[in-house]
């Protein structure tokens, strides 16, 4: 018996419990509830892990397994299947979020409890969990683009989940929209494709692409250009970044969930996994990295200036994958699954983290309220240390510290990476640092300035997960060492099967070394300064926002560079302005028109409906005699 | 067997369905109105035999079987229908059935 | 056996009209199951024996039965027979008679020319047998038959629910008891 | 010359026919009286043979009263349709290879729809008396006689599978080897009890229980219009004597030493003999024993009879 034809399970489990939970959901007590709603996961965890052993023990022959369960629908033979497809890239994903869903939902038993929407939650969850894996696991582009607007459905649902309060279900909305916009490109894109290729399979486009297209093909470019856009709204980079901030109105754990670990990643799988048109149009790859580059600049910036702690954590995710899209920029694919994994691990940790601090906080999401915690909820401030750490990259000792040193390489001594590159990711290493330990150091350092309520530390379903976490986020970086240290490169290797290696100019090794040692002095200035200025002398950090330079740029990046105001001046301003003044329209009159006709119609007709059956009967006996009279006469 | 000219074997089957159409058309009494949608249906299935014997072919006559079927059907609820329609209001009159108009006119 | 058709033709169409213009209820039925007789020997001339001993064997012998019993238990007497005849008026049967009229016309005439451009034999061929119908209905036309099953099936509950006529308890004690079973399950079903 | 035959047969037939059912009405009475210990009728003739013709002269020559208040139409058709539907059956029966009306191919067929006919004549002659006695007996007669139609068709079309036709001649063929009602032994009881009830013979005689009814649907009636229910009750035990005589068992068929006809009759008369032991010994049933008797246990009985039938004879094709 093969393990592998168990694939189908982990999609499986996730959707039995969302029906389960949808269907009887009210009817069940809550302990049942969370325990469908974890037990599904976990199940799924499970089987992804039994999958995963023998993937590493037996390798299928072509490097891949794919099942089909069966055909979608069929026109013209353009028929993609529902088929399920595992390589490397994709088991690395599903392992990601199965695990990381699994210690969530375990998180959620307990953070969520008493909750009204308790069974609503678990549904919604394990339905996110049925999407995302159906998005990684899609063997065509049309079932990926299913999994795709699932996740954007579940997450639209949980950023609203508390949709009595009208600013949760303004920001829902507005995270729908934003990344609507994005999903249009991309499924443009997918007619492109469907032109070119009459087909919609992944594999086939891949193996077909490099014939069709030569290098730089304006075919690729266009077909490139706009996944990427769908991309990019999915995983809230420039231009469309402004959703993300705002969905922290769902539930923490769903920050943690879909906004930091897993759906915010969907577009680096993407666009790894369509990696061949990337290479194929070298101005889009260049493209991603500037996106890159500059989404991580610019969300560092105003992480800096946040005071919301869930928001540090939001720009924080943005400018994380911001770093993601600097490697599949410069070509290092697997840098950028690597990122990937070891920030699901350590963003997932932070937000429960803050989960935790924000729950014994009484829902008091300021920092400056916050402070001194570190004693008093020691589990958390320890848990939370490691995955600031793993953030800041410090050197050694974090995995944060491997995957970001491994992009920041790749960045500058790849073929396509260039000196402009590195710098911006530099400075962004060196703002992560700075805006981490400022999180760190005002939370949990300083004079408490409210009580504790409610320990977290008690509840033992959210302790565990921040300790599974945090030993993931120190030790998870352990399976890619840096080339200069050893060469043991396990995580590149197991991925080589279907992502290409990264090319690297000739002679650059030897500045690894050296490389690593400013990112370590690096980091450790930026410790120092942090400290500096929020524990050792606090009015330090007043002193340089009461500058010029700091009146003026503290609202703005508070505000995000001021980007949400742009759009509404630009789109949104515009196009109520137009509809106001056209309120009127002479359309609206037409369809007013054909209303007043109906009523006068009616009151016509009405006339007939006298309830007199013969009268009816004769009726159709005058239309059968028309009838014939027109097919004998006319 | 015989040798009537096939339109004048439908016109006996038309002249039926006119008479029980005009049946349906001038009766008031519910059960007469019944009566004559039989008829109808009877004539309808005369077509199907004409059909099935002009081409030799069963089809028609299993199609008679459905209607006998259907017809046995809407008979037992039609008369149900009529039994308890004469219970609430003791006529057979369906022009005293009219309470589905339309009450703007 | 021309002569037989045509004779069957005249008996099925005066019979026909009869049930359909008769004051009497029963009379029309009777004349009802002529017709129907008539129309089942011209199924036998035609080729379908099947369908003529079904034709008497269901459409008079039981659906006909029915009505006779309809028309038994509501038992209006000579006061119907006089309302019928008060029902039908000039204006009551003058414009559908005219519309059918026409309609009928038409149809002759539509006959007549496709006639005329076609000609059609009339039967020669031999009896389509029992065999050949039922073989057709449970292989062609089983979906058919089972939806007749079900529709049958249906029309038997629907009959019986809509025939069913409340329990009446003549004794004042019984009435009382059932009045406050149905209060209690009305209790029921709001709590439920 | 084959027309003049074929008339000559159809005359002696009824003649033959009518002459039984008429001489029925002395041998009922001679054998009630054996059966209950008594003389019965003896004293016109010898053994009280011209019993019989005395009772044909009273019918004919009695006042054939119309009642003032009756439907005088339905109430003069009513009568007559029993007899036709009766005798109309006889068509089909295939007395001996030679003897016999017509060679109908859906025999089985039209003996049922003719025996749906019957039910009108007790209808309309109880609607028609305008009584209400008679009408509740129509009613009762009625309802009986059409849900009893119901598993009469069904039980007859075990015999129709196993011969593969409607024809009453194949039926007998196909006995050649068996008779049917050993292995439609079911059918054949149930087909019995429906033909008991369908000439409303006693026991089942419960639309025209004279001590509850006073004679029901034909309370009114007298003369020879009265003759003709009484003698169509005699022709429909005839029938339905024949007819299972010859669907279950081996119609003329018999060892060579008697010609075809004697043994049809033998057979005939034994099930007439049976009808009439019926009647001297069992008592009547309540009207909801006899339709829940008919619709709860005979026709899911016939219904399986019919199953196991078609599953055997389709298992055998394979």
């Amino acid at each position: 018996m093969d393990v592998m034809h168990f694939l189908w399970l982990v999609p499986a489990f996730p959707l039995a419990g969302f029906l389960l939970l949808a269907l009887l959901g009210l009817r069940l007590p809550a302990r049942a509830i969370a325990w469908i709603g974890t037990v599904s996961i976990g199940l799924a965890a499970l089987v992804t892990l039994w999958i995963g052993l023998d993937f590493l023990q037996q390798p299928p022959a072509a490097g891949h397994y794919r099942q089909v369960l069966w055909t979608w629908f069929n026109i013209n033979g353009f028929a993609p299947a529902i088929a399920l497809y595992l390589d490397p890239l994709s088991l690395v994903y599903i392992f990601v979020i199965t695990f990381v869903s699994f210690f969530i939902h375990l998180y959620s038993t307990a953070f969520m409890r008493g909750d009204e929407g308790y069974p609503r939650f678990f549904a919604y969850m394990n339905l996110f969990v049925f999407s995302m894996v159906t998005l990684v696991l899609a063997d065509n582009l049309l079932l990926l683009y299913l999994g795709w607007e699932g996740v954007g459905l579940c997450s639209f649902l949980l950023i609203g989940f508390w949709y009595r309060d009208e600013a949760n279900g303004y920001a829902a909305r507005k995270a729908f929209i934003v990344t609507r916009i994005g999903d249009t490109a991309f499924i443009i894109g997918l007619f492109l494709l469907v032109k070119q290729f009459h087909t919609l399979d992944i594999q086939d486009i891949l193996s077909q692409a490099p014939q069709v297209w030569a290098i730089g093909a304006a075919g690729a470019f266009w077909v490139s250009l706009l996944l990427l856009g769908g991309a990019v709204g999915k995983s809230a980079q420039l231009p469309l970044q402004t959703w993300l901030p705002d969905a922290m109105a769902g539930p923490t754990p769903v920050s943690a969930l879909i906004h930091a670990a897993t759906m915010v990643t969907a577009g680096v799988y993407l666009i790894a996994r369509m990696h061949v048109l990337y290479s194929l149009s070298p101005t889009m790859q260049l493209v991603v990295a500037i996106i890159g580059v500059l989404t991580l600049l610019i969300a560092g910036f105003s992480a800096l200036a946040q005071r919301d702690l869930k928001r540090i954590l939001a720009y924080s995710t943005i400018s994380q994958i911001g770093y993601m899209f600097l490697a599949l920029g410069v070509g290092a694919w697997t840098a950028a699954v690597f990122h990937f994994m070891i920030h699901a691990f350590f963003k997932a940790l932070l937000f429960l983290g803050a989960g935790a601090v924000i729950m014994a906080m009484e829902e008091e999401h300021d920092i400056f309220k916050m402070g001194g915690l570190r004693k008093k909820m020691p589990i958390t401030f320890w848990t939370f240390l490691a995955g600031s750490a793993a953030l800041a990259a410090v050197p050694i000792i974090t995995a944060g510290f491997y995957s970001k040193d491994l992009i920041l390489f790749d960045a500058l001594a790849s073929t396509q990476g260039s000196t402009w590159l590195w710098l911006g990711g530099f400075i962004g290493a060196f703002i992560t640092v700075l805006y981490t330990f400022r999180m760190v150091f005002v939370t949990f350092y300083g004079e408490q300035k409210k009580v504790i309520a409610h320990d977290p530390e008690r509840e033992t379903a959210m302790m565990i997960p921040l300790m599974v976490l945090g030993v993931l986020s120190i030790i998870g970086g352990w399976i890619e060492l840096p080339h200069a240290w050893a060469h043991f490169t396990p995580f590149s290797h197991f991925l080589e099967s279907c992502l290409p290696a990264t090319q690297l100019k000739a002679g650059v090794e030897s500045w690894e070394l050296w490389l690593q040692l400013l990112t370590a002095i690096m980091v450790i200035v930026g410790i120092y300064w942090s400290w500096l200025a929020y524990v050792k002398r606090p009015a330090l950090a007043y002193q340089l926002k009461q500058t010029a330079w700091g009146r003026a740029l503290y609202p703005f990046f508070y505000k995000g560079w001021m980007f949400d105001q742009l759009y509404d001046t630009l789109l949104v301003k515009p196009v109520v302005w137009l509809s106001r003044i056209d309120r009127h329209d002479f359309i609206d009159y037409i369809y007013e028109g054909f209303g007043q006709l109906n009523i006068g119609i009616n009151k016509v007709f009405s006339r007939t409906q006298n309830g007199y059956l013969r009268w009816y009967l004769l009726c159709v006996v005058g239309g059968v005699l028309i009838i014939f009279s027109l097919i004998l006469f006319v | 067997m015989i040798s009537v000219p096939v339109h004048v074997q439908l016109l006996l089957a038309s002249i039926l369905f006119l008479i029980g159409l005009v049946g349906v058309l001038i009766r008031r009494n519910v059960i007469f109105m019944l009566m004559s949608v039989e008829i109808m249906l009877n004539a309808a299935g005369l077509v199907f035999i004409i059909g099935g014997a002009h081409w030799h072919q069963a089809d028609g006559q299993a199609m008679v079987i459905f209607i006998l079927a259907m017809a046995a059907a809407e008979v037992a609820v039609g008369l149900a229908l009529i039994l308890q329609v004469f219970h609430l209001h003791k006529t057979v009159d369906v022009d005293c059935l009219e309470e589905l108009k339309d009450t703007q006119s | 056996m021309n002569l037989v058709f045509y004779i069957a033709a005249l008996v099925a169409i005066f019979a026909t009209l009869r049930a359909v213009l008769h004051k009497h209820a029963v009379h029309a039925l009777l004349y009802l199951i002529v017709s129907l007789l008539s129309v089942a020997v011209i199924f036998f001339i035609l080729g379908a024996p099947f369908l003529a001993a079904l034709e008497v064997i269901i459409y008079a012998g039981a659906i006909m039965v029915l009505f006779v019993f309809v028309v038994m238990m509501l038992n209006r007497g000579e006061a119907a027979v006089q309302q019928e005849k008060e029902w039908f008026r000039f204006r009551t049967w003058a414009w559908p008679s005219v519309l059918v009229l026409i309609l009928f016309v038409e149809w002759v005439y539509m006959l007549w020319r496709g006639s005329a451009q076609q000609s059609f034999a009339g039967v020669t061929q031999g009896p389509i047998q029992p065999q050949q119908v039922g073989e057709l209905l449970f292989t062609q036309y089983l979906l058919g038959v089972e939806m007749a099953a079900m529709m049958l099936m249906a029309g038997i509950i629907g009959a019986y629910h809509i025939g069913k006529q409340k329990q009446k308890s003549y004794h004042r004690y019984l009435e009382e008891k059932s009045d406050q079973i149905s209060i209690s399950e009305n209790k029921t079903q709001e709590v439920i | 010359m084959n027309t003049v035959i074929h008339i000559i047969m159809i005359i002696l037939i009824l003649l033959v026919l009518l002459t039984i059912a008429a001489g029925l009405i002395y041998v009922e009475r001679r054998m009630l009286a054996v059966w209950q210990d008594r003389y019965g009728p003896n004293r016109t003739g010898p053994f009280g043979l011209l019993q019989v013709l005395a009772d044909m002269v009273k019918i004919f020559f009695k006042e054939d009263w119309i009642p003032p208040f009756v439907d005088k139409k339905v109430f003069i058709i009513a009568p007559t349709i029993v007899m036709m539907a009766v005798l109309m059956s006889f068509a089909i029966i295939p007395f001996t290879p030679k003897i016999g009306v017509v060679d109908l191919n859906i025999g089985v067929l039209f003996f049922l729809a003719m025996s749906s006919m019957g039910a009108y004549s007790v209808v309309l002659a109880g609607w028609a008396s305008n009584n209400k006695y008679a009408l509740l007996g129509g009613i009762r007669g009625a309802a009986q006689m059409i849900s009893y139609e119901v598993f009469m068709g069904l039980s007859l079309m075990g015999v129709v599978i196993l011969a593969g036709s409607f024809n009453l001649r194949d039926i007998v063929e196909a006995q050649r080897k068996i008779w049917f009602f050993i292995p439609q032994i079911v059918g054949f009881v149930i087909f019995f009890l429906a033909g008991l009830a369908e000439t409303h013979r006693l026991p089942f005689d419960i639309p025209e229980a004279e001590s509850e009814l006073i004679a029901g649907y034909h309370a009114e009636y007298s003369g020879m219009k009265f003759g003709m229910f009484f003698v169509g009750e005699y022709l429909g035990i005839s029938l339905i004597s024949a007819l299972v005589t010859t669907l279950y068992f081996g119609g003329w068929l018999g060892p060579h030493f008697l010609p075809p006809i004697v043994w049809f009759l033998i057979k005939m008369f034994a099930f007439i003999l049976l009808f009439i032991l019926i009647r001297a010994t069992l008592p009547r049933p309540r009207y909801d024993q006899l339709m829940s008797l008919g619709w709860k246990l005979l026709l899911p009985l016939s219904l399986l009879n019919l199953l196991v039938t078609g599953a055997v004879v389709l298992y055998g094709h394979l």
